[in-house]
């Protein structure tokens, strides 16, 4: 068999080649490119599936340069792109590319059979989002992971503003961009630090920075490295650390960074689920994965993930749970479920981050999808008042909506369950052993928990059951197979998908069976995974030069039961209230506390008010400076020059007797000075 | 009998200033020409006198040249005052401003 | 003799332009301008020399050298020189600048409407100058050159320019003849204080002289004064041209007055005169002074980059916007010649050329649309992605590149610019400098969003009553160029950096400076 | 070179007496014919007699008459002439600017009753000129001033009809009356604390001290070559008597007879009163320097906000001669006198070509009788291409940017007032060029920018002046490459007088 690595750069290259085919020729394209799209990400699907297979059955993790960016020329640090395929870029590769190819698929009905205009610019776009994902995910160094990162930005923008010719979409690429832009900013601080820090941001390698910071730590130190300002060695780090975080936290909608991914559901259906599953927002938090070696050096760090990731799944449950359209419930819903994996990664359970994210992307995406059929069904109209009843009038997407509702709302067996269970088990093994900021995002993740069963099946219930509340919900538009066949697959998925890591069954299936977290170890391949395994995080989590985590041995069937009860009450509250055919919105009785949560804590009329009320101000009163005052002094210079030539040629009277008058007087001075001087009298 | 050399000097010191003083105040082309030749001849008398006094006569040949010169230089003036009349009806030389500034 | 072969050609195709028939002169000068660009073109590959022109000998590629005539001043004699010669830093800007030159002809078929001949003449002849400006290696014959720019430039704005045309053109003029003239006292004080020390008025002989502290006194001031005194009047003249804060106010008014392709030439090659003869001149002769000082001068550029975005910020004309962001990228330039590290001067020097694709690319995208709109005004139109897909791709494209996208020039330059001022061992608390600058990439994000957002964006409306259609291939040919070369340069900067680097890189040595002389070096 | 043994000393003195002679013949032509004038005879003599004067001094130049190498200054006439590099460089100056000049008046005066006289007046001027750059003693120094000057007022007032060119010939006569007293005074004063009048001995008798009527009489010389330079507070008859002249004879005034004052204010200074003699009597250093800033500032704002072109040429003209006056200004101690004063000779060789092209292209707008007023130029360039490009040459070359010699020759005064260490100075010329550059680009927007009026239109293209123009702009172009071979002859020449 021929080996696979040798192609290995062709999963994201493969797409950036239909990007170039559809923008070149994509109107004389059939289906205005959605074919090459599709053909591109079944094709790098194929691919990362073969390399899973490969790694899975004993291959080499595949690291190696790509080129040189810059050489530096021996003087200064050398710039490259590189490959690093191990098994997390694998995995993430095959979400990455499933998901794509799931969505490319479903944009045929959701895009092409409603005739929208434009679709070469959306498939060039998709293809362009999934060629930078993809690069950014087996990116071996961080500076090229900015880049693909940035990139993936640009996309998003690209595609959230889909509708550029309506007001709301374009504002709302602006905003995605923008704010993911701020936290990008202190990214590139970051990455700027790492090459002066370490000279290099190789993730994988011996000399990676990582390694290399490791190396400092520990008490034998033999790495090297710069610090600035003064700082210690870990402090720097800590700081470089959550300079990066900043990205992160733009990108994964994280609080405050997260007022953008709401608004981003003014880009098309199809674009959110890619965007909320596997690309844009995934990206922050892999990369958090990717460089988990780092981060796992400074509790500060870790603390600071675990505390934001615990709140703002607690903050965004909190707002979901008042909303009306379906698809800003699937919104505050993803940037709540973010914020469990980086309560996991900041709580040291690097394996349950990596399952929730891999569950997740698969029933979000699902979830996104449905909705987007129910979308199409009511004629783009998302208010869930106006739905109702749809259940038998689309009972595919109804089946395949409720699995991946019970996988959100984390219920035995869904996927969910499985790995949100993963995540609060691992944290509060470490919370307990006297982390207390673990602990408090432990008990927000449990708030949380009760919140997503609730307002999953809220949305659930509002949309499906009941009568219908309006004649398009009475006769919804069918949907044809393009949109079924992915709902169909990854409703089968998220049925099963908890079978990679069963966490809370291991002492039962023995932990040999616990497929996710072998393969993250490095188990399955030949050779050692080395500094990017799973137990090496854990290694250096628990030794006291790093984070210095304590695990306390407990039963993982307790938190587990735990979990499962608070996700049932929620569940049963939400069924409670609205298993009605004339449902009643119970919300407004919240009143006060309602508004506030629909105006999502006012904290985008926070952000937009920075914007305009403290920057353009700023900005206007730096101008009427800039006009006034620097170009009035040199406006002023030339009046006060023409000024004065106003004044010396009134010196020419035009009266010869003045003038003879004035030559005279000129001589006298002359004499009485050089007479004076020249002491002649 | 020799007068001192001093007293020269101050005599045509005061027709030097008699002269320009005639250049300041009068505002008749012509007289403003006569006060002109005043210093001219102010010039002239300090080198006759110190020609004498240094025993050469340069001092004399240049007071010859200077009385030459300024014979010439009222004779372009005189040509110039009666054009000056012919176009402003005047030979006042305050009159004369159409350019000025 | 390439060099004297291009200058010659260039200033013989200007006359010839002006000569013929109004209607033919556009095509024609387009034509003759590609000789200059083709020879710099195989000049570069050609180019094989690496080191830096002013500090070792027998760097210099195409060299030619004459003596003009002689100089003589006391007991000095000095011999001014016809020097000439490319080396890393000036030849990938003389590239630039024939490169820019005729993407600037095409563009101007469209908006030139009147007067034509005299109009391409004077690009030409503005061409001519700027080759010599980035050849010439004789400080008087440069600053021949140097001076010569003004010229054309003044009649391109003052004829073809905008309703306050005249004012714009007259303000540049003297401005920057007044700089320069500044420039020039600081660098005749400098040259009597080397006095014999030197024997002609060569850029690499005073700087070898110079570093080899070889400056005695002059006019009473001891040599580290006279080095500090030169420092400023050098770096005020040519503060004025990049243009610095505060001596930027020029810029706007130059910038939105001209006409298209002037204001390409201007924002592409003009300013980046500035930096290279800072380069040239502060960072190179003068670097002890430089060094001594470096937290100044960074501070000098990181709030040319702030002020400068936050002044594009308050601007509702698409070009003012453009124009003040130029100054903003301008900064960067300064923070990174003064970081005095390998990536920094590098940066800086490759900024100069990626701004000048990336404002060249702003300029003629926001012209295109002006030629259709006849409005620049945010507000006066929006949704025009409906009428004018391509051109506003195009400007989306420069936009991001502003915006440093990755795998665009931009992003390039200012990464290596950022590395390169963080890791300077030259700033004190250079992390804090390089992150207070770094701010500009959001702010640059902030207007150019909005103003896409305004314009392009949105229903389709434009206050004006003309037609709006699809811009001529003629309009948008120039810039497709333009955004290939960006692309190439971001995706593979290696292109031109290697050289850049191999001419730059021994400023960054401070042994390279024999003695130690006005503050310690760091 | 030529071997000077074959030609007797007086040959010496080639270029000045061709001037002479061709004024004789010129009389001797208009009494040939009284009646109706030979335009063409007379030009052609007039021309032909400038070109021989400008052959020969060019040719002696070239050939080092009375430079170092070959044998030093020529003395004529017990050493009251003298032919040495500066008088030939000024010599070239002046007779370059008469073949111009009388050229271009070959079509301004084409309906002019007395063009005999005017030809003859001019060439008696230039005569002069040359002269004053030969006198080597204050007789004929005075001597030479007069015969400069009294041709000149009748010139200026040579239009009869015109107002302006009489009111200008009268502030000119009578200012110049005044100045040339003063100047008498000075000199009989000189006489009198000396004894003797030739340069030579005047400054051998310096030795025997320096007493204050010796101070009175050289500052009172000064005031008078103050006058011929038109140097502020001596300038006040420039101004009118360029703008009422006609185009031609502002030219040859404004810059030969400029020159001329120059040429001679240089000899007495640096050489009969040398800086380290008189200098505790009179600092005329310091005196030049103040004078020299003043004269500069004034005049260059003075004409910020001239409507007139013509008067605003004028104030420019008396701005260069505080320019030119840094040669002798910054002549201090450490400076070296051979670049200083080199660098303001050859400045006024520019400024001779320059100036006079702008003149004459004002003489030509009068030509066509367009109006003197800026406004008067707008769009012109639409109707005479050429022209205005020659003027656009002139201007932006008198405000010293590379395009004619200008450039280099207002960076070598900047060089000398840089090295002489006086900021002041420096500091002056620097915004005084700034400024100037300000209002010579008026004109320059006004022909190229403006839109013309409806009624302006060009009838013809009188082939002299046209000849005259494009000769000047030539030369001032070709002076900007060839600035060295210039900077070398100055430079020697001056190297002679400097001590």
């Amino acid at each position: 068999m021929v080996d696979v690595f040798n192609v290995v750069e062709a999963i994201a290259l493969v797409p950036l080649v239909s990007f170039l085919l559809v923008l070149a020729l994509g109107n004389r394209m059939p289906k205005k490119g959605a074919l090459s799209g599709i053909a591109a990400t079944g094709f790098s699907l194929a691919i990362s599936l073969l390399v899973v297979l490969d790694l899975a059955t004993g291959g080499e993790v595949y690291h190696e340069e790509l080129f040189t960016f810059v050489a530096g020329d021996g003087a200064g640090v050398e710039l490259s792109f590189g490959l690093l395929v191990d098994p997390l870029a694998a995995l993430m590769l095959t979400i990455v590319s499933l998901i794509s190819f799931l969505v490319h698929i479903f944009s045929l009905g959701y895009m092409n059979d409603e005739g929208e205009i434009g679709l070469r610019r959306y498939y060039a776009s998709l293809s362009l989002f999934t060629f930078s994902m993809l690069a950014f995910v087996y990116s071996d160094n961080l500076l090229m992971a900015f880049m693909f990162f940035e990139l993936v930005g640009l996309c998003s923008f690209l595609l959230i503003g889909f509708w550029f010719r309506e007001a709301g979409p374009p504002s709302a690429a602006k905003k995605a961009f923008l704010v993911t832009r701020f936290g990008d900013y202190f990214f590139l601080v970051g990455v700027v630090a790492v090459f002066a820090t370490f000279g290099t941001t190789a993730f994988a390698g011996d000399h990676s920075f990582i390694v290399e910071a490791t190396h400092v730590l520990e008490p034998d130190a033999t790495g090297e490295m710069n610090t600035f300002l003064g700082l210690g060695e870990q402090a720097w780090i800590t700081v470089v650390g959550l300079l990066v975080l900043g990205g992160v936290m733009g990108k994964s909608a994280q609080f405050p960074l997260h007022t953008w991914l709401p608004d981003a559901m003014e880009g098309p259906t199809p674009v959110s689920a890619l965007i909320h599953a596997a690309t844009m927002v995934a990206a922050g938090v892999y990369l958090v994965m990717r460089m988990y070696g780092f981060y796992a050096l400074s509790p500060t760090a870790l603390g600071v993930i675990a505390l934001v990731g615990g709140f703002t799944a607690f903050f965004a449950a909190t707002m979901a749970l008042v909303k009306q359209e379906l698809k800003q419930v699937l919104a505050y819903s993803t940037v709540s479920q973010y914020g469990y994996m980086m309560l996991a990664l900041g709580g040291g359970g690097y394996v349950g981050a990596v399952f929730h994210l891999t569950t997740h992307a698969i029933f979000k995406a699902l979830l996104f999808l449905g909705a987007g059929a129910v979308i199409i069904a009511m004629h783009h109209n998302e208010n869930m008042w106006d739905m109702g009843g749809l259940k038998s009038r689309m009972p595919v997407t109804y089946w395949t909506f409720l699995f991946g509702s019970l996988a959100l709302a984390g219920i035995f067996p869904f996927a969910g369950f499985w790995s949100k269970d993963e995540v609060l088990f691992e944290t509060l093994q470490h919370a307990l052993s006297g982390e207390p900021l673990l602990l408090v995002g432990y008990a927000f993740g449990l708030l949380a928990v009760v919140m997503t069963a609730f307002y999953t099946f809220r949305m659930v219930y509002l949309t499906f059951h009941g009568e219908p509340r309006t004649d398009t919900a009475a006769s919804p538009e069918p949907i044809g197979w393009s949109m079924k066949f992915p709902l169909v697959v990854l409703g089968a998925l998220s049925v099963v998908g908890g079978v990679l890591n069963m966490g809370v069954l291991k002492d039962f299936i023995g932990s040999e069976n616990l497929f996710l977290k072998k393969w993250l170890e490095g188990k399955t391949i030949s050779g050692e995974l080395g500094p990017l395994s799973a137990e090496e995080y854990h290694h250096i989590l628990e030794s006291d030069f790093a984070a210095g985590y304590e695990v306390t041995e407990l039963s993982p069937l307790g938190p587990g039961a735990l979990a499962l009860v608070l996700g049932l009450v929620g569940l049963g509250a939400a069924v409670a209230l609205y298993r009605a055919p004339e449902p009643t919105p119970h919300m407004t009785k919240l009143g006060r506390i309602r508004t506030l949560l629909m105006n999502n804590y006012y904290l985008d009329e926070f952000q937009v008010w920075l914007a305009t009320g403290v920057t353009a101000p700023l900005a206007r009163a730096a101008n009427k400076f800039d006009q006034s005052g620097i170009d009035g002094v040199v406006n002023g210079a030339g009046s006060v020059s023409m000024f004065t030539g106003e004044r010396f040629r009134r010196i020419q009277t035009g009266i010869v007797t003045n003038y003879a008058a004035l030559l005279s007087l000129g001589l006298v001075l002359l004499l009485l000075v050089f007479g004076f001087l020249g002491g002649w009298f | 009998m020799t007068a001192p050399l001093e007293w020269y000097l101050v005599l045509s010191a005061g027709v030097f200033c008699a002269g320009l003083f005639g250049v300041l105040v009068r505002q008749s082309a012509l007289h403003f020409v006569m006060a002109v030749e005043l210093m001219l001849n102010a010039a002239n008398i300090n080198l006759v006198a110190f020609s004498l006094e240094h025993g050469n006569l340069t001092g004399q040949v240049f007071a010859l040249f200077g009385i030459a010169l300024a014979a010439a230089e009222v004779a372009i003036g005189i040509g110039i005052i009666l054009v000056l009349n012919r176009n402003f009806d005047d030979i006042d030389v305050t009159e004369a401003v159409t350019m000025r500034w | 003799m390439i060099i004297e072969a291009l200058l010659a050609f260039t200033l013989a195709s200007s006359m010839l332009v002006f000569g013929v028939p109004d209607r033919y002169a556009g095509k024609l000068a387009t034509g003759l301008s590609a000789v200059p660009l083709l020879g710099s073109l195989w000049m570069w590959s050609e180019f094989s020399s690496d080191g830096n022109a002013l500090l070792a000998d027998d760097t210099v590629a195409f060299g030619n050298t004459v003596d003009w005539f002689r100089f003589t001043f006391d007991t000095y004699e000095w011999t001014l020189q016809w020097n000439v010669g490319v080396d890393g830093v000036s030849l990938p800007l003389l590239v630039l600048a024939t490169v820019l030159t005729t993407l600037a002809l095409v563009s101007s078929w469209t908006p030139i409407d009147g007067r034509q001949s005299q109009f391409y003449g004077l690009m030409l002849l503005m061409e001519t100058a700027l080759i010599g400006v980035f050849t010439t290696l004789d400080f008087l014959l440069w600053f021949v050159f140097w001076e010569a720019v003004l010229i054309p430039m003044y009649f391109l704005i003052a004829i073809w320019g905008g309703p306050r045309r005249k004012y714009a053109a007259i303000k540049f003029l003297l401005y920057t003849n007044l700089a320069s003239l500044v420039m020039f006292v600081g660098m005749f004080a400098l040259i009597f204080g080397l006095g014999d020390a030197i024997s002609t008025l060569g850029f690499a002989e005073i700087a070898q002289a110079l570093r080899g502290g070889e400056l005695s006194g002059f006019a009473g001031m001891e040599p580290d004064t006279l080095r500090l005194f030169a420092f400023v009047l050098l770096f005020l003249g040519f503060a004025v041209k990049v243009p610095v804060v505060p001596f930027h106010t020029w810029l706007p008014d130059a910038h939105v007055q001209a006409p298209t392709p002037v204001s390409v030439m201007l924002a592409g090659v003009l300013l980046k005169m500035g930096t290279y003869a800072l380069l040239r001149f502060n960072f190179t002769m003068l670097p002890d002074v430089a060094r001594a000082n470096a937290e100044l001068i960074a501070a000098i550029g990181v709030f040319s980059v702030i002020y400068g975005a936050l002044l594009a910020l308050a601007q509702r004309d698409l070009k003012r916007i453009v124009a003040y962001s130029s100054i903003s990228s301008m900064g960067y330039v300064i923070l990174g010649l003064v970081a005095f590290s390998p990536h920094g001067m590098g940066g800086a020097t490759f900024q100069m050329v990626s701004h000048g694709l990336i404002s060249g690319l702003m300029f003629m995208a926001v012209g295109v649309i002006y030629n259709a709109t006849h409005t620049r005004m945010v507000g006066d139109m929006s949704g025009l992605a409906d009428r004018m897909p391509y051109a506003v791709g195009i400007l989306l494209v420069g936009a991001f590149g502003y915006m440093g996208l990755p795998l665009m020039s931009g992003f390039a330059a200012e990464v290596l610019i950022f590395i390169g001022a963080f890791e300077s061992t030259v700033i004190g608390g250079a992390p804090l400098f390089t992150a207070a600058a770094m701010f500009g990439i959001v702010i640059v994000a902030g207007y150019l969003l909005w103003a896409m957002q305004r314009t392009l964006f949105g229903e389709f409306a434009v206050e004006t009553d003309y037609e709006i259609g699809r811009a001529p291939l003629h309009d948008i040919a120039p810039m497709f160029v333009l955004i290939a070369l960006i692309i190439a340069l971001g995706v593979q900067p290696d292109i031109i950096y290697e050289t850049i680097q191999n001419a730059v890189n021994p400023l960054n040595d401070p042994l390279a400076l024999v003695v130690d002389l006005g503050g310690e070096l760091r | 070179m030529t071997d000077f043994g074959t030609l007797p000393d007086w040959a010496a003195l080639g270029p000045a007496l061709a001037l002479g002679f061709t004024a004789l013949a010129l009389f001797v032509a208009d009494m040939v014919y009284p009646k109706r004038p030979q335009r063409e005879l007379f030009a052609g003599i007039s021309v032909t007699g400038g070109l021989a004067g400008l052959a020969l001094s060019v040719w002696y130049l070239v050939a080092g008459t009375g430079q170092a190498e070959s044998g030093g200054a020529i003395q004529l006439f017990e050493g009251t002439l003298v032919v040495d590099g500066m008088s030939l460089f000024f010599a070239t100056i002046v007779t370059s600017v008469v073949v111009l000049v009388t050229l271009a008046s070959y079509d301004y005066l084409v309906d002019h009753p007395h063009q005999a006289e005017i030809y003859s007046l001019t060439l008696l001027a230039a005569t002069g000129m040359v002269m004053v750059g030969m006198s080597n003693s204050f007789v004929t120094a005075f001597i030479a001033i007069e015969l400069s000057s009294l041709p000149s007022y009748a010139l200026v007032a040579s239009l009869k009809e015109n107002r302006g060119s009489i009111e200008g010939g009268l502030k000119y006569f009578l200012i110049g009356a005044l100045s040339s007293a003063i100047l008498a005074y000075g000199i009989s004063l000189v006489y009198v604390s000396t004894g003797s009048l030739q340069f030579g001995a005047v400054t051998e008798a310096l030795s025997g001290g320096v007493g204050g009527i010796l101070g009175l009489g050289i500052v009172m010389i000064l005031a008078g070559f103050g006058f011929k330079i038109a140097a502020v507070p001596f300038h006040f008859w420039a101004p009118e008597a360029y703008e009422g002249a006609p185009g031609p004879v502002s030219a040859f005034i404004s810059s030969a007879s400029k020159a001329a004052g120059f040429v001679i204010l240089f000899r007495v200074f640096v050489d009969v009163f040398p800086y380290e003699v008189v200098e505790g009597t009179v600092d005329w250093v310091m005196a030049f320097q103040a004078i020299a800033i003043v004269t500069m500032t004034v005049a260059n704002f003075a004409a910020l906000r001239q409507e007139k072109v013509k008067r605003m040429l004028a104030y420019s003209s008396v701005g260069h001669a505080g320019y030119v006056l840094i040669a002798v200004a910054a002549l201090t101690g450490e400076a070296s006198g051979a670049f200083v004063l080199g660098s303001g000779m050859v400045h006024l060789m520019v400024y001779a070509f320059m100036n006079t092209g702008a003149f004459l292209f004002i003489a030509l707008a009068e030509h066509w009788g367009i109006g003197r007023r800026i406004e008067d130029f707008n769009g012109l360039a639409t109707q005479a291409p050429f022209a205005c490009g020659a003027m656009t040459l002139f201007l932006l070359s008198l405000a010293g940017l590379p395009i004619g010699g200008g450039f280099f020759s207002k960076l070598y005064l900047l060089i000398a007032s840089v090295r002489a260490d006086v900021a002041l100075l420096a500091v002056a010329l620097v915004l005084n060029s700034v400024v100037s550059l300000f209002y010579y680009t008026r004109v320059i927007k006004a022909m190229w920018v403006e839109d013309p009026s409806d009624d302006l239109e060009i009838e013809s293209q009188p082939v002299g002046l046209y000849t005259a123009l494009a000769l000047a702009a030539l030369v001032t172009v070709l002076l900007l490459p060839g600035f060295g071979i210039a900077v070398e002859f100055a430079n020697t020449a001056a190297k002679l007088v400097v001590p």
